[in-house]
């Protein structure tokens, strides 16, 4: 791993880590898009130009924004310790922790004590966006157009979700 | 002579890299590339702000500045000065990180997205496979800066100038990526030179072979460059910073240098934008008729550029702003549609290249302008039938 | 370590980051940032693999990886819309004051 | 159609562009300090206190009579009156001074003064490095003669001074009518005054 790519994975893992712990929640969607910003150039460094500018187009100017969205829309008031409920037998947090570090460590230990794949350093010839294209369109072109059904019903789901019903006045004035 | 000062950038560049230990030269290349972009489009910019002012007068009647310098050519340098040397002012509430990170967040990846823009033969910072898509992919982080700079300054108007921002923003991104893509479709990459090169030679009376002489082209070029004002936050969609109703939108808690940098982050994605445009639709840097090929390419990219920006000058000085609920429902009903009837008849163009019995070039003409203007007939009635960008009813008013 | 493990490890990371994230937050919107953590970090895995593989040339692991940042983004959309919906509803978005069957 | 409007007005913000390099109407604006428009003969700006004669202390028209202080809506205008050392008063204000810095230019001090002794001034040019005693204007300040009235507003100034001349003929008239009966009865008064002793 060359020192750019280093340096991206730790700012990756900074950025995880404080989106995930903060307590303010923009912040944590910032360190968010952080994250995402680290790792398109993780993928920039492995060679896959297409799919970081995608990585970066999809997750940073769509998903990110969403989540800032969606926190100033729910400006949560959670923090009323009126509303907080009664102390349980288990804290939740340790337990969470505990079983995200059985996982990783697990993973962790596979991923150590693996010698499946044989040690390909040579430079990979990226597939040109042509080839990708083609690829999409031939071989996997199904998935393709289970994708699009997919983000459609997505989007019409999520509209019909969100959208306010409108209030008897509106309604009464026709507008 | 004509490809010496054709390629005269390129062999200044080649003769200054020369100079340096042989280790060190692919890292001055880099530096001299990306000096040579900020530098002259930093210089555009002081060049724009007098062209608008002085362009802006005289549309409303007035003579413009004209004090500092002959005709007030110094005045962006008056300017300058007074930004650089004001107060920098920090709300005691503002979030100190996210309020000093958004001005260099909004800068930073509009000049990276210069470094795909084909700005004349060979003159191309970076030859990206796939250059369109890292210019949209880049230009999707200004959105993150607008936020930041609006949430950060812990103000109800920035944050409601930066919201009204982004909305607009993600809106005006849809017809603006379609309408782009329509030339994808026909050029079949998305790398910007090879878009060009798609349309070398030159057709029918030695006009140029350019995506805007097509109707399709023509359609998608007209709905880019809307998009394209409204990407920039420029009149008529300004309303983002509408002075008159949010002082200045996100920017409202920036003075002197951050603030400066917002200016010319905006200015700067015009540009850029611009020069999308014209690689996109009009030809990039060739020239528009053959006998004026000895031209030098980044003069004609340069005179584009200037022509774009005097036609988005023109504009500002004739269009209101928009209110909100027309900006939203011209680009979800308007744009949207119509970026995607333009999709159509570029496939259509595309499809009927093979045709070649007597007279195909004018049944492609007729079926793609068909195409495009039913389509456009039947919006544009059904939208002001129903009354969706017309006069407002008001609730109570009647 | 070769490269591949490299990368595998932190591709590991970030989803232990994730999970955890998902697991101990109780704020609706940042269970769903733990969520696309742990998407991230397949996608680090998918593209490392394809990268280190035995045939770079095939586009498999590209084409996976833009197939999942798209079922990412519908993820999100849906998501998020349930979220503010709740949120309507219930005025919170947090996930131990919305476990009541009642509405 | 949709957009002809939109085509429309571009056409004639071009006109306006195009025309501004060689049609002077389409070029309205002067280059201000260089040259100056010719103000508007209703043009106001600030009142001033007319005086008639050369003396601007003794012809001012002002009686200190303070309507116009009472009627002032932004109360710029601060009048005292002129005692003589016995406290009698004098028709005559010792202190005139106007805040030209609340002043909103209303007129209202011209409308109501019965005396004429107040008008609006052209004079706009007041920018002064001392905000406080530079904008406030003392009787000196305020007094021009009426010639000068003349030369700003001239249609009014006429027709004051015609009002004027005309109540002053009519006063004198009335004083002459009046002055003949009370200077007859003087004489057959005098003999009973001279009698009564």
């Amino acid at each position: 791993m060359e020192p750019a790519a280093f340096i991206a994975a730790l700012l990756a893992l900074g950025g995880a880590v404080a989106a995930v712990s903060l307590r303010n929640l923009i912040h944590c969607a910032l360190c968010l898009v952080l994250t995402f910003f680290s790792v398109a150039g993780l993928f920039l460094g492995l060679g896959a130009e297409f799919v970081s500018f995608a990585q970066v187009m999809v997750y940073v100017g769509a998903i990110a924004i969403l989540i800032v969205f969606a926190s100033l829309m729910t400006r949560d008031p959670g923090a009323d310790p009126a509303r907080v409920p009664e102390p349980r037998a288990i804290q939740p947090w340790p337990l969470g922790l505990g079983i995200a570090g059985a996982v990783t460590g697990v993973l962790l230990a596979c991923v150590g004590s693996s010698r499946l794949l044989p040690d390909v350093t040579a430079p990979a010839v990226a597939p040109s966006v042509r080839e990708l294209g083609q690829e999409l369109m031939t071989r996997y072109v199904v998935a393709l157009e289970v994708v699009g059904l997919l983000l459609t019903a997505a989007m019409i789901g999520a509209v019909v979700l969100a959208v306010r019903e409108p209030r008897p006045l509106d309604r009464e004035v026709g507008r | 002579m004509a490809q010496t000062l054709d390629q005269l950038l390129d062999l200044v560049q080649q003769r200054l890299v020369a100079l340096w230990p042989a280790p060190w030269q692919p890292w001055v290349a880099a530096f001299l590339g990306a000096a040579a972009i900020v530098a002259t489009f930093g210089g555009l910019f002081a060049l724009t702000t007098w062209l608008e002012r002085k362009g802006l007068a005289r549309i409303q009647n007035r003579l413009g500045p004209n004090r500092v310098g002959p005709y007030g050519l110094l005045q962006p340098i008056a300017d300058g000065l007074k930004m650089l040397t004001k107060e920098d002012i920090v709300p005691r509430a503002a979030d100190q990180w996210i309020h000093f990170l958004a001005p260099i967040l909004k800068v930073v990846p509009v000049l990276l997205a210069y470094s795909v823009i084909p700005f004349g033969r060979h003159l191309v910072a970076l030859d990206l496979e796939a250059g369109l898509l890292f210019f949209f992919a880049v230009g999707s982080a200004t959105e993150i800066a607008v936020f930041m700079a609006g949430w950060g300054s812990r103000n109800k108007y920035s944050l409601l100038g930066a919201m009204r921002a982004i909305a607009q923003l993600i809106s005006y991104e849809v017809p603006l990526v379609l309408s782009a893509v329509s030339v994808v479709l026909v050029a079949g990459t998305l790398s910007l030179p090879a878009i060009v090169d798609s349309q070398a030679g030159h057709g029918w009376a030695g006009l140029a072979n350019w995506h805007v002489f097509t109707p399709w082209g023509l359609a998608g070029f007209v709905l880019f460059m809307i998009a394209a004002t409204a990407k920039t936050n420029r009149s008529p969609f300004d309303l983002p910073e509408g002075e008159s109703e949010i002082i200045a939108g996100h920017m409202v808690e920036y003075s002197g240098f951050k603030y400066a940098l917002f200016y010319l982050g905006e200015y700067l994605s015009l540009f850029a934008i611009s020069g999308v445009g014209i690689t996109l639709f009009l030809g990039g840097w060739r020239a528009p008729v053959a006998w004026l090929d000895w031209v030098p390419s980044y003069l004609w990219f340069g005179a584009k550029l200037l022509g774009c920006i005097a036609v988005f000058i023109w504009l500002r000085g004739t269009m209101p702003r928009l209110r909100a609920d027309q900006l939203m429902n011209f680009a979800w009903k308007f744009m949207l549609p119509m970026s995607l009837v333009t999709l159509v008849a570029a496939a259509m163009w595309h499809a009927t290249a093979t045709w070649t019995f007597p007279g195909a070039g004018l049944w492609r003409w007729v079926l793609g302008a068909a195409l495009l203007l039913l389509p456009y007939r039947a919006l544009s009635r059904s939208l002001t039938q129903r009354g969706r960008l017309g006069p407002r009813r008001y609730r109570f008013a009647d | 370590m070769t490269p591949l493990q490299r990368y595998l490890v932190v591709s590991t990371l970030l989803f232990g980051v994730g999970l955890a994230g998902a697991l101990t937050r109780r704020n609706a919107i940042l269970v769903l940032v733990g969520i696309e953590l742990m998407l991230t970090a397949a996608n680090l895995n998918f593209i490392a693999f394809w990268r280190y593989g035995p045939n770079p040339e095939s586009a498999a692991g590209i084409v996976f990886t833009l197939f999942a940042i798209a079922v990412a983004a519908a993820e999100t959309a849906v998501g998020l819309a349930l979220i503010i919906k709740i949120y309507r509803h219930r005025r919170t978005t947090h996930l131990d004051q919305m476990d009541t069957l009642k509405g | 159609m949709f957009g002809a409007g939109l085509l429309k007005g571009l056409a004639e913000t071009a006109r306006n562009f195009v025309g501004s390099y060689h049609d002077p109407a389409r070029l309205p604006t002067v280059e201000y300090p260089e040259r100056r428009l010719e103000l508007p003969e209703n043009a106001r700006v600030f009142p001033f206190l007319v005086y008639d004669g050369a003396d601007p202390e003794r012809g001012l028209r002002c009686v200190a009579c303070k309507i116009c202080e009472k009627e002032c809506p932004p109360q710029c205008i601060y009048i005292v009156l002129e005692r003589d050392e016995r406290g009698k008063p004098q028709k005559h204000p010792r202190v005139f001074d106007l805040d030209i810095s609340v002043c909103m230019s209303c007129q209202i001090c011209v409308e109501v003064c019965p005396f004429d002794a107040i008008r609006m001034d052209t004079a706009f040019e007041w920018s002064t490095p001392d905000r406080f005693g530079g904008l406030l204007l003392h009787k000196t300040d305020l007094a021009k003669p009426n010639r000068y009235y003349h030369q700003i507003h001239p249609t009014e100034a006429a027709e004051t001074d015609a009002r004027l001349a005309a109540e002053q003929a009519k006063a004198e008239a009335k004083a002459k009518a009046q002055a003949k009966p009370k200077a007859a009865p003087p004489q057959p008064a005098a003999t009973p005054a001279a009698a009564t002793p």
